[in-house]
């Protein structure tokens, strides 16, 4: 039995409770959202497939595995083949990452933060592959939104973090979570003395969040009235299932970083937990840092059924002239702040 | 320079008063009828496709196979016989045809009967795969209440 | 400033290319195709290629009597099928001098006002669908649920109805609609302020649809386009009020105009404009007089010789039936002119040096019904 | 002020133009104005009309097969006046061909394409008089009395 505390197996598990999270969130992520839909919208929601519907994931993905996947011959063969991969990858990769409780973290290297944001651009490079790939017109013009789109966002994203950064003073996210502790005025996101705007700074992060995962107000990629389904047009069945999963992989990955760096990871806002709880603390904190991260995921399906998707340009303009400015500002500002001021 | 500063905060006001609205929404009861479980009540006009009327005093049909509904039908999907029964006064209706595939449900037939011996029925879940299952002979489909929901 | 873009330098360029929008494209409502030659993302030239739903109503009002065309009215334009039996019934009644009672013409008025606003639901749903926003159709549909089932109550049917006859309406209303309707007016006033906070002051609405797509009254007027188009542009134009038919001059109602000729005005008309048909319900049911519902009308009807017109404020425009008649009981020739085709004719000078999505922001803007295009 | 019905029609019977030039009661009738005018001069009353601010409503062919002619009505509307000018012409139904008034009223474009379609009128000068409505290779016209289909 010893062989179970060993690194090796501490590895195993983990890659394995990964695949699952990202797998069952992938699959569950889709009906809540489907669910949170209806609700919006006054009607119930998928509810035929299992008691109000709970089946539901487990008939898509069967639907799914059944099509057959069609390789168009025009496409350029194995970068179509290639792409689906590519996009799915890296947003796992970087959950090893993130502390989902005080020990349960896969692997806490010490610059997760960077991890993160390097594994994270890759995605971008995944959807041009596929849009060009596929050869398609309403691919490669989806894939040109996307790539433009990414690089706007990635800068201000950048910028808040850095402000971020100079605050917690380590890129260690299980160390930014512990510095974190106490009530909730000590999470980053009330930590105004050091940054007067860091309610602003969650909202820029926020927004480049959505705009980075595609998610609507900002889903130009696959706007359905032009570009029909967007550099995901020619692929079949389990094809576009991966793309669909790496995009909600993508956003669990953007809350969680959210909840990791802004509310305080797995800490409870009411002080600290006490000791003699031993393992069930870490549960408590586990199940606080989900809490918060459906939190932040039942917003970004709030954000998609209320709002209109913005014009190209209009997106461009948001993040060139007000989002990078105001983060540069919060950066100069923070930065001013903690040299003036004593810690 | 300051109309555009302001437009910034009032445009994500804006944002806001959206959201607050689908929340609102979010809690509202569904508006769904779950179609085949609950099914809803037709009003009285409701014009599914026509039936002939029974007469109550004798039990046998009004329709007098005069033909106007024939001819006043834009569609011609009405074909009618009828044959003069012995001992009778009027004709009787031998054979009425209706082709629901072409009917545009006008009521035009309706309006041209002199005996008022047909009105639209209540009938509404007809789907069926092939079409010559339209060509109705309402003579033998079963009475207005029976069948229908 | 929508982001416009001069033609002459990129068609040097050469690298253009075509693209097709529809006919089976999940974003034009309809059978419209529009052959679109584009340079990146820019709309070069936009030929729109129509008749893919074209059934010839007009040979059908020829080959068959008056009467039996009635069902086809109800056809040509299925969201507000009332205003078309209203203009074909008018006509008629004109041509052959037939007397329609006071209550029918009011229950004209109303049914079609209802009529006019299911179908500015169902544009301002399907437009904001085309924009990206889903949750707005719901509430439009659930809305017109509401309106579907008073004008079945009365008239039988849903959505393609046929209603009236010549010298007046079919049936009475029935019993409860007066109360239903007002129920009605009475909860869609709080929705329509719902509307306006969840959309119309959304400034990612505002930026899509201010100043996108302009159309000037010149350009209106070159082309004939009428309705929200020509009164999104400055001009007050409504037949109800310009050339009075039915008994719209007894009711007061204003006609919504907005100068500034882009999407967001001809949005803002049709929003205004559900909120003037309420009022305008509102004041028939005050003023619905008693009596018969259908005027005397000879057995078998024949049309003087000669021809009739008859125009009607139809959902999307100017409906206009012309009979030309040679005193047989078929119309001798039946001319529908449909607002749908003259505001889509101006599409392609409009949308030239476009970005796409603000192309199909202007093709929504339109309101376009394409059987109403092709007829 | 839009220009009155009075000077619209001296101007028309002023000019020799129209033949004929009848006020009509808009309430018989429906328009105000029924000019009538030989082939030639549709295209100058088209600018004269659009001068004053009048747009193309609509153009209807009518087959006259008894009389051997075709003709061709041009309707206008006024977007500030309740005015409705009707222009008609008569050709003779062998070859019927009519100048286009698309230069002056854009709109008019695929107004003349569907007459094409359906009458087979030829509107001399129009840019590109392709079927609009029906399928690219089709040479019948349907509306002509004499098309039976």
């Amino acid at each position: 039995m010893s062989f179970l505390l060993t690194e090796p197996f501490r590895l195993l598990l983990s890659i394995l409770c990964i695949v699952a999270f990202v797998g069952g969130n992938a699959a569950y992520l889709v009906l809540a959202e489907r669910k949170g839909a209806g609700r919006f919208q006054n009607r119930p929601g998928p509810n035929e497939a299992g008691f109000g519907g709970w089946l539901q994931p487990i008939a898509d993905v069967g639907k799914l595995i059944s099509k057959q996947l069609m390789v168009p011959p025009e496409a350029d063969q194995l970068l179509f083949r290639l792409a689906p991969l590519v996009v799915l990858t890296p947003a796992m990769m970087c959950l090893a990452v993130i502390p989902f409780g005080d020990t349960v973290v896969a692997r806490n290297i010490n610059v997760g933060l960077l991890m993160v944001f390097s594994f994270g651009s890759i995605n971008v490079m995944a959807i041009l592959l596929s849009g060009w790939a596929s050869r398609n017109k309403f691919a490669i013009m989806s894939a040109a939104r996307v790539v433009s789109q990414n690089v706007a966002y990635e800068i201000p994203m950048l910028l808040v973090v850095i402000t971020l950064l100079m605050a917690t003073g380590t890129m260690d996210l299980s160390e930014i979570v512990r510095q974190q502790a106490g009530g909730f005025w000590h999470w980053n996101f009330c930590r105004v003395w050091i940054n007067p705007l860091m309610p602003v700074t969650f909202v820029i992060f926020f927004i480049c969040m959505l705009a980075e995962t595609n998610r609507a107000p900002f889903d130009m990629a696959e706007a359905e009235s032009e570009l029909v389904a967007g550099a995901f047009t020619e692929y079949g069945s389990m094809g576009f299932g991966v793309f669909f999963m790496a995009e909600y992989a993508n956003i669990v990955l953007g809350c969680s970083l959210a909840t990791v760096l802004f509310f305080g990871g797995w800490q409870t806002g009411l002080g600290a937990v006490p000791a003699a709880w031993g393992g069930w603390g870490v549960l408590v904190g586990l199940g606080f840092f989900m809490a918060k991260l459906y939190a932040l995921i039942f917003t970004v399906i709030w954000v998609r059924w209320t709002f209109p998707r913005t014009q190209f340009y209009i997106l461009l303009n948001l993040s060139w002239k007000i989002l990078i400015p105001v983060s540069l500002f919060t950066l100069l500002l923070s930065s001013a702040m903690i040299k003036l001021l004593p810690r | 320079m300051k109309a555009s500063l302001l437009a910034v905060p009032r445009g994500f006001l804006s944002l806001l008063t959206g959201m607050r609205v689908t929340l609102t929404q979010f809690f509202k009861p569904t508006v769904t009828v779950q179609y085949p479980w609950q099914t809803l009540k037709m009003p009285a006009r409701f014009r599914g496709h026509i039936e002939l009327i029974v007469d109550p005093e004798n039990g046998r049909y009004r329709c007098i196979a005069c033909k106007l509904c024939e001819r006043a039908c834009p569609s011609a999907c009405i074909v009618v016989d009828g044959a003069k029964l012995e001992g009778e006064k009027k004709k009787s209706v031998t054979h009425y045809e209706l082709d629901f595939t072409k009917c545009s449900l006008c009521g035009e037939c309706i309006e041209a009967c002199p005996s008022d011996a047909i009105r639209f029925s209540k009938a509404y879940n007809l789907a069926s795969t092939n079409r010559n299952e339209y060509d109705y002979d309402l003579m033998k489909t079963p009475g207005p209440e029976e069948k229908r929901p | 400033m929508s982001a416009s873009f001069d033609i002459a330098a990129s068609a040097k360029s050469g690298e253009t290319f075509v693209l097709n929008l529809g006919p089976q494209h999940p974003a034009a409502h309809g059978v419209l195709r529009v052959k679109m030659t584009m340079d990146g993302e820019y709309v070069m030239r936009s030929e729109p290629v129509i008749g893919y739903i074209h059934r010839m109503h007009e040979k059908m009002g020829e080959n068959r009597s008056l009467a039996k065309f009635l069902p086809n009215t109800g056809r040509i334009d299925y969201l507000s099928a009332l205003h078309y039996n209203h203009a074909f019934v008018g006509a008629v009644e004109r041509a052959a001098r037939i007397e329609v009672p006071p209550r029918a013409e009011f229950i004209r008025v109303i049914t079609s006002e209802l009529n006019r606003i299911s179908s500015h639901l169902v544009w301002w749903g399907a437009f904001l669908l085309d924009l990206g926003g889903f949750t707005p159709l719901l509430y439009a549909f659930d809305d017109r649920e509401k309106i579907l089932d008073l004008l079945e109550g009365v008239t039988g049917s849903r959505l393609t109805y046929c209603y009236f006859r010549f010298g007046g309406v079919r049936d009475d209303l029935d019993e409860g609609f007066v109360e239903r309707t007002r129920a009605f007016i009475a909860q869609m006033r709080p929705r329509l302020k719902m509307y306006r906070q969840l959309v119309t002051d959304n400034i990612i609405l505002r930026k899509r649809l201010e100043n996108i797509g302009p159309i000037s009254p010149e350009l209106c007027r070159r082309y004939g386009a009428t309705g929200p188009v020509i009164r999104g542009s400055g001009v007050p134009y409504d037949v109800r009020k310009i050339e009075p038919y039915s008994v719209y001059s007894q009711l007061d109602f204003e006609v919504p105009v907005y100068p500034e000729g882009d999407c967001m005005g001809r949005y803002r008309v049709r929003m205004d404009e559900i909120a003037q048909s309420l009022r305008i319900i509102e004041q028939a049911l005050d003023k619905l007089p008693d009596g018969p519902t259908l005027g005397k009308v000879p057995r078998v009807l024949k049309l003087p010789v000669g021809d009739v017109c008859y125009a009607v404020e139809a959902a999307r425009g100017r409906l206009m039936v012309r009979i030309v008649s040679d005193g047989k009981e078929a119309a001798y020739r039946l001319k529908l002119r449909t607002p749908s085709f003259s505001n889509m004719s101006l599409f392609e000078e409009a949308s030239r040096g476009m970005l796409l999505a603000d192309a199909l922001a202007l093709m929504g803007s339109l309101d376009l019904v394409i059987p109403d295009i092709d007829r | 002020m839009p220009t009155t019905l009075e000077q619209i029609k001296e101007h028309f019977s002023g000019t020799g133009c129209a033949l004929s030039c009848a006020p009509a009661d808009r309430a018989v009738k429906g328009y105000d104005l029924d000019v009538s005018a030989n082939a030639g001069d549709v295209v100058s009353a088209a600018e004269y009309l659009g001068g004053i601010g009048f747009a193309l409503d609509t153009i209807t062919g009518v087959d006259w097969i008894l009389q051997n002619e075709m003709e061709v009505v041009y309707d206008y509307f006024h977007p500030a006046s309740p005015l409705r000018i009707v222009v008609r012409t008569r050709v003779p139904r062998a070859n019927p061909e009519v100048p286009t008034v698309s230069g002056v009223f854009p709109g008019a474009n695929w107004h003349e394409r569907e007459t094409h379609d359906f009458f087979g009128i030829r509107f001399a000068g129009h840019p590109n008089l392709i079927p609009l409505l029906l399928p690219e290779d089709a040479d019948y016209h349907p509306l002509r009395k004499d098309f039976n289909a």
